[in-house]
């Protein structure tokens, strides 16, 4: 049993030491992106990453890209590779990317970082300037909804995240500003009271900025942020869970029924790949292919 | 008579507590039932089940739930097959060969093991699991068998604890029963007191299904979820519950009722599946 | 099935008693016979074979003494045991009156008998049929024959003094024949015991039967 | 045979505690380095992240949560072991109705949770909404476990009891359920282990909100969702990973104190 | 004086006719000992003299039992008094898992009791009553499976006797205890005689013939015999009594 | 404290067996004084009391079926208790032969002794002081009184056989005297019971001491 | 012929010394009964004898145990054929859950018997000679845990007896029966004396009368007398005996 037991505490010990090592050499890559090309192979497959339907960033992606086709009778097809590994986060996507060198997927801008790396989309880097510019052409927008008439609170609110501060913090935030001209917040009289928001997981961070920020201009205001998805956004703005709904896509024709929206951001959308992976550069027309499962080697990209 | 008063009332409060799993379960199928029939009825049950194309965001949308449902049972299957017997046979060496100073030290950590989120599975085998099964076995990394080992390792404690437990229960005197006949310690444990343990580690297998099948948030992220028809076990796969979890976050209309239908539809399975070992079980115990 | 063990011994020790009852009838028997025709070789046998009756008692004393050890008897078990215990004291009692008999008759062997003996061996008679019938009461469980051995108690006493009269005037007038008259006289008396522990024996036999003793 | 049979045995205790070393090994990994004092700040901001909120409201869902289903599962548990008629109809549907209620994958008790509690009653996403959800999930745990240690109450002491002229619920209350404590705590375990690590369930019926609740209809956020909400748009897994320990500790210390406690519970009941 | 008189009475388990027309008299300061092979009624019969036969689903009495000439079946009757009044020690020593004052303290709260002081004498008394106080009284705070199997019975008998019973009730209490305990039991059950009316189920026929003052033999819930133990073992006036006591049955 | 009821039975049969140890020995004392003495009164009195003896063994005899029924007494309980059942034959024979000389006593009382008594209070002196040490031997289990009263069994037989040929010489010279001669024999005899039975007595104590029979 | 010899054998649990210089021969075909109250170690040595001990942790012998002259605590002693060899039957009938058929098969499978005729004449065989085939042959498929516990514990002896064994060891093997089938036990195992070498366990004075041939009664650990039964029974030879035997102690 003695031993038994030894050689389980040198086991744990040598998987704890080797899990440490490959995270170090992760580090090592992403600090130094290039070292390591040459143990890339160009004759794997593709390894396909896709967001879930519904997503608001498939939704932009597929849309922008092409991949989704529409017919004369508005028949819409999202042709995505049916192969493509579905990851309903941008996390799991990045997360995924950093640990298959020959993988490859989309992800908010704003949440891009160094463990992957993000492509040039024919030729243009995916940054908020070039979004901002027209140059980078894959982007959604942030978009909040809410139901009837506002409260004089929520207006503010509203009218403090599209006031030059607000726009401020959406810039800060690597996000691309709807009005780089905006006025000056005027903050009316104090504001007090409670405000529920809830939505897309992917407009929170942002929305917690604004809140932290406007909070700071009113601090009797309390702001609930339900960091809940899209829908369930758009569902509680409706129902009237919450006051106000986020949604990191474009409102639905039933939504949009109920539902008043206003862009409040821009989000560039990231096509990454492994940091190992020596791609620097797809043209649309590729990703495209790739997202079809029309190219599915990497062999076949140049 | 005070006392007899207070002894009919609080029977009255114990019946009415007995009825609350019965409210539930009443008031959850009414929900889960209402949320989904309408669609399946519009949808057509028949298009439902066996459809084999779900592309919801798709005009006309098409619903098919048939590779989620396909995939639900692979990957079940690939977790029971996984996690059933090393389960047992580690609540076996709990029970029966681990010496007392590791048993303090290791069933804490049996316990911790069922406290852990289901999330935290979950990244553990997408950094951990998936690059050893792309590496063995090519691909993406993301497939049944994936799917099926970290299930397998999530309902391990589920199984081992109930298991041992049952393990454990079993008299003593079966064992030296058998010793006695000069049989060894192993043949004594699998001959004698595993069968004697039977109906537990039975139970043990049931929940352990339960938690397969509900399991969602670790699975999400390392079974590819490509909803299509299952294609091999290196390849990935979707599952009914992650059907729902992954989209009903951006899902509207009819797709949100799409989904709900698929809610109905795992409802209906889970009690099948129930109903089936309520059978099993009392047939079990009766012979 | 069950007790058969206990069984088995109850009716070993049944049939001991009944072997002791046997032995101790044909040692009166015999004693009587060897009294009668004066056969010294007889007597001396049935003196002999006294000890076979005392190891019988012994026997049999041993083996009630187990059975109460082993098989904790109740009721007509340990009725039946307590009275064989206490039965076979009697017996060899009647044992050793037979063996004072025969000896009594190695005694008179070579002598004339003063008058031809009519009551002894019509009291012997009486006697060894209250033994046989206490042994048949036994062997039987028989109520009836209990009180028949109780009844002839009575013909035994009584026989004893007639002969103790007829003793007590033959002395008279054959005063030479003294000896003889006493020793006829302890016959008598040995007779009139054997009969006393007959009468006990089937009080015992009573008991064994109907857990109560008997009253008269 | 004897010794396949062993070497099997030792071969998947190893993979269970590999796996099981493995998964701890890797919380601790990625979440020791990114443990930092400004995680335990009073009130969450995006810039410390703090997972203190999500602690105490944990520890409050786990508190409301046991006060509704305990005592419903403990009651439920009575009338089926000491009130109703062994085999009877009712025993059969409710069994039925709990075995069914563990059988339900939790984003089920989400959506029902949300459907019922938070839009039809209109609690909004809140603790109670929360509490009630997983109130349900954990109920039958919490029978199944109490009925066992019921059942396994020596009848002997029941009878002992009743033979003193002690009436039915004293005999329960005074010698039954303390018997049966250990037991009862054992299923509130594994309910605690449950709710600790539930995400699907609350995420639609707690809701999300990084502060602790201020009542029963204030939303909030457990540990585990916390761990969600941080990691799922890749912006704070390091925090996410630091969560990831600091959840482990806490199941490690609700375990531990159960343990304790039954342990303690027990020491007046074992034989010898 | 009869403290319980058994009219005619008739037990039914559902459908089964466990007892059959038993009529007995059970008398005031006397130790009434039930024998009879297994399954012979004994534990029914004992069990319907206070009323723990009514936990039994589907069990139904016909007939009469009076306790001191009150039906203790009839509507009025208070179970739990009646309980109080007619205790019982069972086969298999069951203390509650609690300390030792406890234990025996439970029957007199259950009724009341609240006073410490009063609570304390009670404890000793029944402590003292069973034998047992001698050897506990230094650790009455110690929990009562921690003493042995007899010492664990005797404390069962006090804690019967603490509600101050007329009668009790024992069914095999010594069958799990060593001979030793057995014997200490048996002394005492003839101590407590004086004060208590007892009835005794036993399988040991020795036992019976020991302590009991009468004895009862049952058969397929028939009452076959009834009368003074010392001639019920010995001159058993029933060929079956007889054959069951000497062991040739079945 | 254990078993203390059994003992107290054993203690009581105990008693009992010395009370009527007593009895008897009072019983014969009295016998023997009654026929020096010619006292009718104290021979009635002597032969009527021999009821209680009877009753005393019937009570003994009850107590130790009783002790057997309920105690399962093994080893010296178990000897102890046998010995007093097969003692107690004895004794009440010790009883009897008391009452048979207080009748004889009776009938005697009005005649004068042919010659002074000297043989038999001798005898009897012997016999007595034989029940007398038997009681003694079984009060204080004590072996060497056991060997003791075996020993003067030989004394007891030598005297009957002295007393025999005396009254045999006796009845020549006396012929009218033949009955009251006769009776006198009959009293030796009854002393040389009593002192066979006194042996047995000792013996049944030897046995309960020592777990085996007496061997010589 | 002596089976066993136990020489100067001194047992421990951790630090408590459980047999004291133990020194006892088991004669063949032969009862054996082991008396002594509660804890005195009866258990212990019969338990010693098949090496069941082995399964108690801490627990350390010394001296010697020699079966047929081997020593069966040396290293080289195969401990399971050492229990097929010392079979053992115990207080509580432990039939295991599965039919009649598959309980008495057990043995015999394990030992590699796989063929079903051979089987099926073990399980006859054994039966009979536990005296239950009468009673059960008709329903052989029946489960062991559903027939009463008279049966279970002859169908316990009979599985004992189907692996062939030269020694049975009895702990208590009457003591939860009733007493009618212990009647029935004890008259199988003076059956089985014929062909097997038997120690038995009791706390049943009577039944060690009844049953053995030799009784060795222990104490404390101690072997304070050993010798036939009848004589150690009526005339012991050690007053510490005595007091035990005739319920003088403690
Ligand atoms: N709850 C019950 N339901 C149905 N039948 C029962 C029940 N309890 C007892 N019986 C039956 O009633 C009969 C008498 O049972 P009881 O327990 O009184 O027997 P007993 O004489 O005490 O036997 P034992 O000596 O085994 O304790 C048995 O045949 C038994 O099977
Ligand atoms: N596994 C063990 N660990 C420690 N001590 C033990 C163990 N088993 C028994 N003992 C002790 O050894 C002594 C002898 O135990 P054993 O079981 O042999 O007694 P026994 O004579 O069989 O008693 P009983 O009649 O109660 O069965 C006891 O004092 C007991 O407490
Ligand atoms: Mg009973
Ligand atoms: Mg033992
Ligand atoms: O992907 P989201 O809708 O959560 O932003």
């Amino acid at each position: 049993m003695k031993r038994f037991l030894s050689t389980f505490l040198i086991a744990l010990i040598t998987i704890i030491m080797i899990v440490g090592c490959t995270n170090k050499v992760e580090d090592s890559n992403s600090t130094n992106p290039s070292s390591n090309n040459n143990s890339f192979d160009t004759n794997r497959t593709i390894n396909v990453i896709t967001r879930e339907e519904g997503s608001g960033t498939r939704g932009a992606f597929v849309e922008i890209v092409g991949i989704l086709e529409k017919d004369e009778n508005g028949n819409e097809n999202d042709r995505t590779y049916s192969e493509a590994i579905v990851q309903n986060s941008t996390n799991a996507v990045m997360t995924t990317v950093a640990g298959d060198e020959y993988s490859i997927g989309y992800i908010s801008l704003g949440s891009l970082n160094n463990s992957v790396k993000a492509v040039k989309v024919d030729g243009i880097e995916a940054t908020a300037e070039n979004i901002l510019n027209g140059s980078y052409k894959v982007a959604r927008p942030f978009n909040l909804a809410y139901k009837g008439d506002l409260t004089p609170l929520t207006q503010d609110f509203l009218n403090f995240i599209l006031s030059a501060e607000g726009q401020e913090i959406v810039a800060n935030e690597g996000y691309v500003q709807v009005d780089t001209q905006a006025p000056n917040y005027e903050a009316n009289s104090l504001q007090s009271g409670t405000i529920v928001v809830a939505g897309s997981t992917s407009v929170t961070p942002l929305m917690e900025k604004f809140v932290e920020a406007y909070q700071k201009l009113n601090p009797d205001v309390s702001i609930e942020i339900q960091s809940t998805g899209s829908s369930a956004g758009m569902q509680s703005a409706m129902e009237g869970t919450a006051n106000i709904g986020m949604a990191s896509r474009e409102l639905k024709e039933s939504e949009l029924k109920e539902l008043k929206n206003v862009v409040v951001a821009l989000d560039g959308i990231a096509i990454i790949v492994n940091n190992n992976n020596p791609t620097d550069n797809l043209s649309i027309d590729q990703i495209k292919s790739i997202y079809m499962g029309e190219i599915t080697n990497w062999n076949e990209i140049e | 008579m005070k006392s007899k008063s207070v002894e009919s009332i609080m029977k009255g409060i114990f019946f009415i507590s007995a009825t609350v799993s019965v409210i539930a379960i009443v008031l959850i199928s009414f929900f889960i039932f209402a949320g989904g029939i309408p669609f399946i009825k519009e949808y057509g049950l028949k298009d439902f089940i066996f459809g084999t194309l779900w592309k919801p965001n798709n005009t006309p949308s098409a619903f098919g739930i048939l590779p989620m449902i396909m995939g639900s049972i692979y990957v079940t299957i690939g977790a029971i097959a996984i996690g059933v017997p090393i389960g047992i046979l580690t609540a076996i060496y709990l029970a029966k060969f681990c010496d007392k100073k590791i048993y303090k030290f290791i069933k804490p950590c049996i316990n911790l093991m069922a406290g852990i989120p289901s999330i935290v599975y979950g990244f553990f085998a997408l950094v951990v699991i998936v690059p050893v099964i792309r590496d063995i076995f090519g691909g993406t990394g993301m497939n049944i068998i994936t799917a099926s080992i970290l299930l397998g390792i999530m309902i391990l404690p589920t199984i081992i604890n109930i298991s041992e437990a049952a393990i454990r229960a079993v008299p003593q005197n079966y064992y030296e029963g058998s010793i006695a006949l000069g049989a060894s310690h192993e043949k004594s444990i699998v001959f004698v007191v595993l069968p004697a343990a039977k109906s537990g580690i039975l139970s043990s297998i049931i929940l352990g299904i339960g938690r397969a099948i509900g399991e969602t948030m670790a699975v999400i992220l390392v079974a590819g979820n490509q909803a299509r028809m299952p294609a091999g076990l290196i390849k990935g796969v979707r599952t009914l519950t992650t059907n729902i979890v992954m989209e009903m976050a951006y899902a509207t209309d009819e797709h949100r009722q799409a989904l709900i239908a698929t809610a109905t539809i795992l409802f209906l399975f889970i009690l099948i599946i129930n109903g089936s070992f309520l059978v099993i079980k009392r047939r079990a115990n009766n012979g | 099935m069950i007790r058969s063990k206990f069984d088995k011994d109850l009716d070993l020790l049944n049939d001991e008693l009944i072997e002791m009852g046997n032995l101790i009838e044909s040692a009166i028997n015999a004693a009587i016979t060897a009294l009668k025709e004066q056969n010294v070789d007889l007597a001396k046998q049935i003196v002999e074979s006294d000890k076979e009756i005392d190891d019988m008692e012994r026997t049999i004393e041993q083996r009630c003494l187990r059975l109460l050890l082993q098989q904790q008897p109740v009721a007509r078990d340990l009725r039946f045991i307590s009275s064989a215990l206490k039965m076979i004291t009697d017996m060899e009692r009647i044992g050793d009156q037979a063996a004072d008999i025969s000896e009594i008759a190695i005694r008179l062997a070579d002598q004339t008998y003063l008058k031809e003996l009519v009551h002894i061996p019509q009291m012997a008679d009486v006697a060894i049929n209250m033994v046989k019938t206490s042994i048949d009461s036994f062997v039987r469980r028989d109520i009836e024959l209990v009180k028949k051995v109780i009844a002839y108690d009575d013909k035994v006493d009584e026989l004893f003094d007639i002969i103790k009269n007829e003793l007590v005037d033959l002395i008279r007038e054959n005063i030479e024949y003294k000896e003889q008259v006493i020793d006829l006289l302890m016959i008598a008396k040995y007779l009139e015991r054997i009969g006393d522990h007959a009468q006990n024996i089937v009080e015992w036999v009573y008991f064994a039967i109907k857990g109560e003793h008997y009253t008269w | 045979m004897d010794r396949v049979i062993r070497i099997t045995v030792k071969i998947s205790a190893f993979i269970t505690f590999s796996a099981l070393f493995f998964i701890i090994g890797y919380i601790l990994l990625k979440g020791i380095p990114n443990l930092d004092i400004s995680l335990f700040s009073l009130k969450y901001t995006t810039e410390n992240m703090s997972l203190f909120p999500a602690m105490v409201t944990t520890l409050m869902l786990i508190l409301l949560t046991l006060v509704i289903a305990t005592p419903i599962g403990i009651f439920t548990a009575f009338y089926l072991v000491e009130y109703a008629k062994k085999d009877s109809k009712i025993v059969e549907i409710i069994r039925i109705a709990t075995e069914t209620l563990s059988g339900i994958p939790s984003i089920v008790y989400g959506l029902f949770g949300m459907l019922f509690f938070v839009i039809r009653l209109n609690f909004k996403y809140s603790l109670l909404a929360g509490a009630l959800t997983v109130g349900i999930m954990v109920l039958p745990l919490i029978i199944r476990t109490t009925e066992e240690a019921l059942l396994s109450v020596d009848n002997s002491l029941r009878e002992a009891s009743l033979a003193l002229g002690a009436g039915k619920l004293r005999t329960i209350f005074k010698v039954a359920l303390p018997v049966a404590m250990p037991g009862i705590l054992s299923g509130v375990i594994l309910s605690i282990g449950r709710i600790v690590g539930e995400t699907a369930a609350l995420m639609f019926t707690l809701g999300t909100a990084a502060k602790i609740p201020e009542g029963l209809f204030s939303s909030g956020r457990t540990l585990a969702l916390h761990m969600y909400v941080l990691s799922t748009e890749g912006l704070h897994v390091n925090e996410s990973y630091a969560t990831g320990i600091i959840l482990l500790i806490v199941v490690l210390i609700v375990n531990g104190l159960s343990t304790l406690l039954s342990n303690k519970l027990t020491k007046g009941n074992e034989n010898e | 004086m009869s403290k319980f008189i058994v009219k005619n009475m008739n037990l039914y388990y559902g459908n089964f006719h466990a007892l059959k027309d038993i009529s007995i008299n059970i008398e005031k300061n006397e130790i009434t000992a039930l024998i009879g092979p297994s399954g012979c009624g004994k534990s029914t019969l004992l069990k319907s003299l206070n009323r723990m036969n009514d936990l039994v689903e589907g069990c139904k009495i016909e007939g009469e039992i009076l306790l001191d000439g009150e039906d203790i079946y009839s509507e009025d009757f208070n179970v739990n008094l009646l309980r109080k009044r007619v205790g019982m020690v069972f086969q298999k020593p069951n203390p509650f898992p609690m300390s030792i004052y406890d234990n025996i303290a439970y029957g007199p709260r259950t009724h009341g009791i609240k006073n410490k002081s009063k609570l304390d004498e009670i404890v000793e008394r029944s402590l003292k009553a069973a034998a047992i106080w001698d050897e506990v009284k230094d650790d009455l705070k110690k929990n009562a499976l921690r003493i042995s199997g007899g010492q664990q019975q005797r404390l069962c008998i006090a804690r019967a006797l603490a509600v101050e019973p007329e009668v009790l009730l024992m069914d095999e209490p010594t069958s799990a205890l060593d001979p030793i305990s057995t014997a200490k039991i048996e002394e005492l059950i003839q101590e407590l005689k004086k004060i208590y009316t007892i009835v005794i189920v036993t399988h040991n026929m020795q036992q019976a013939t020991r302590v009991s003052d009468k004895t009862a033999f049952l058969l397929n819930g028939k009452l076959i015999e009834f009368g003074p133990t010392v001639e019920l073992f010995s001159v058993p006036k029933n060929k079956k009594t007889e054959d069951y006591i000497t062991g040739r049955f079945g």
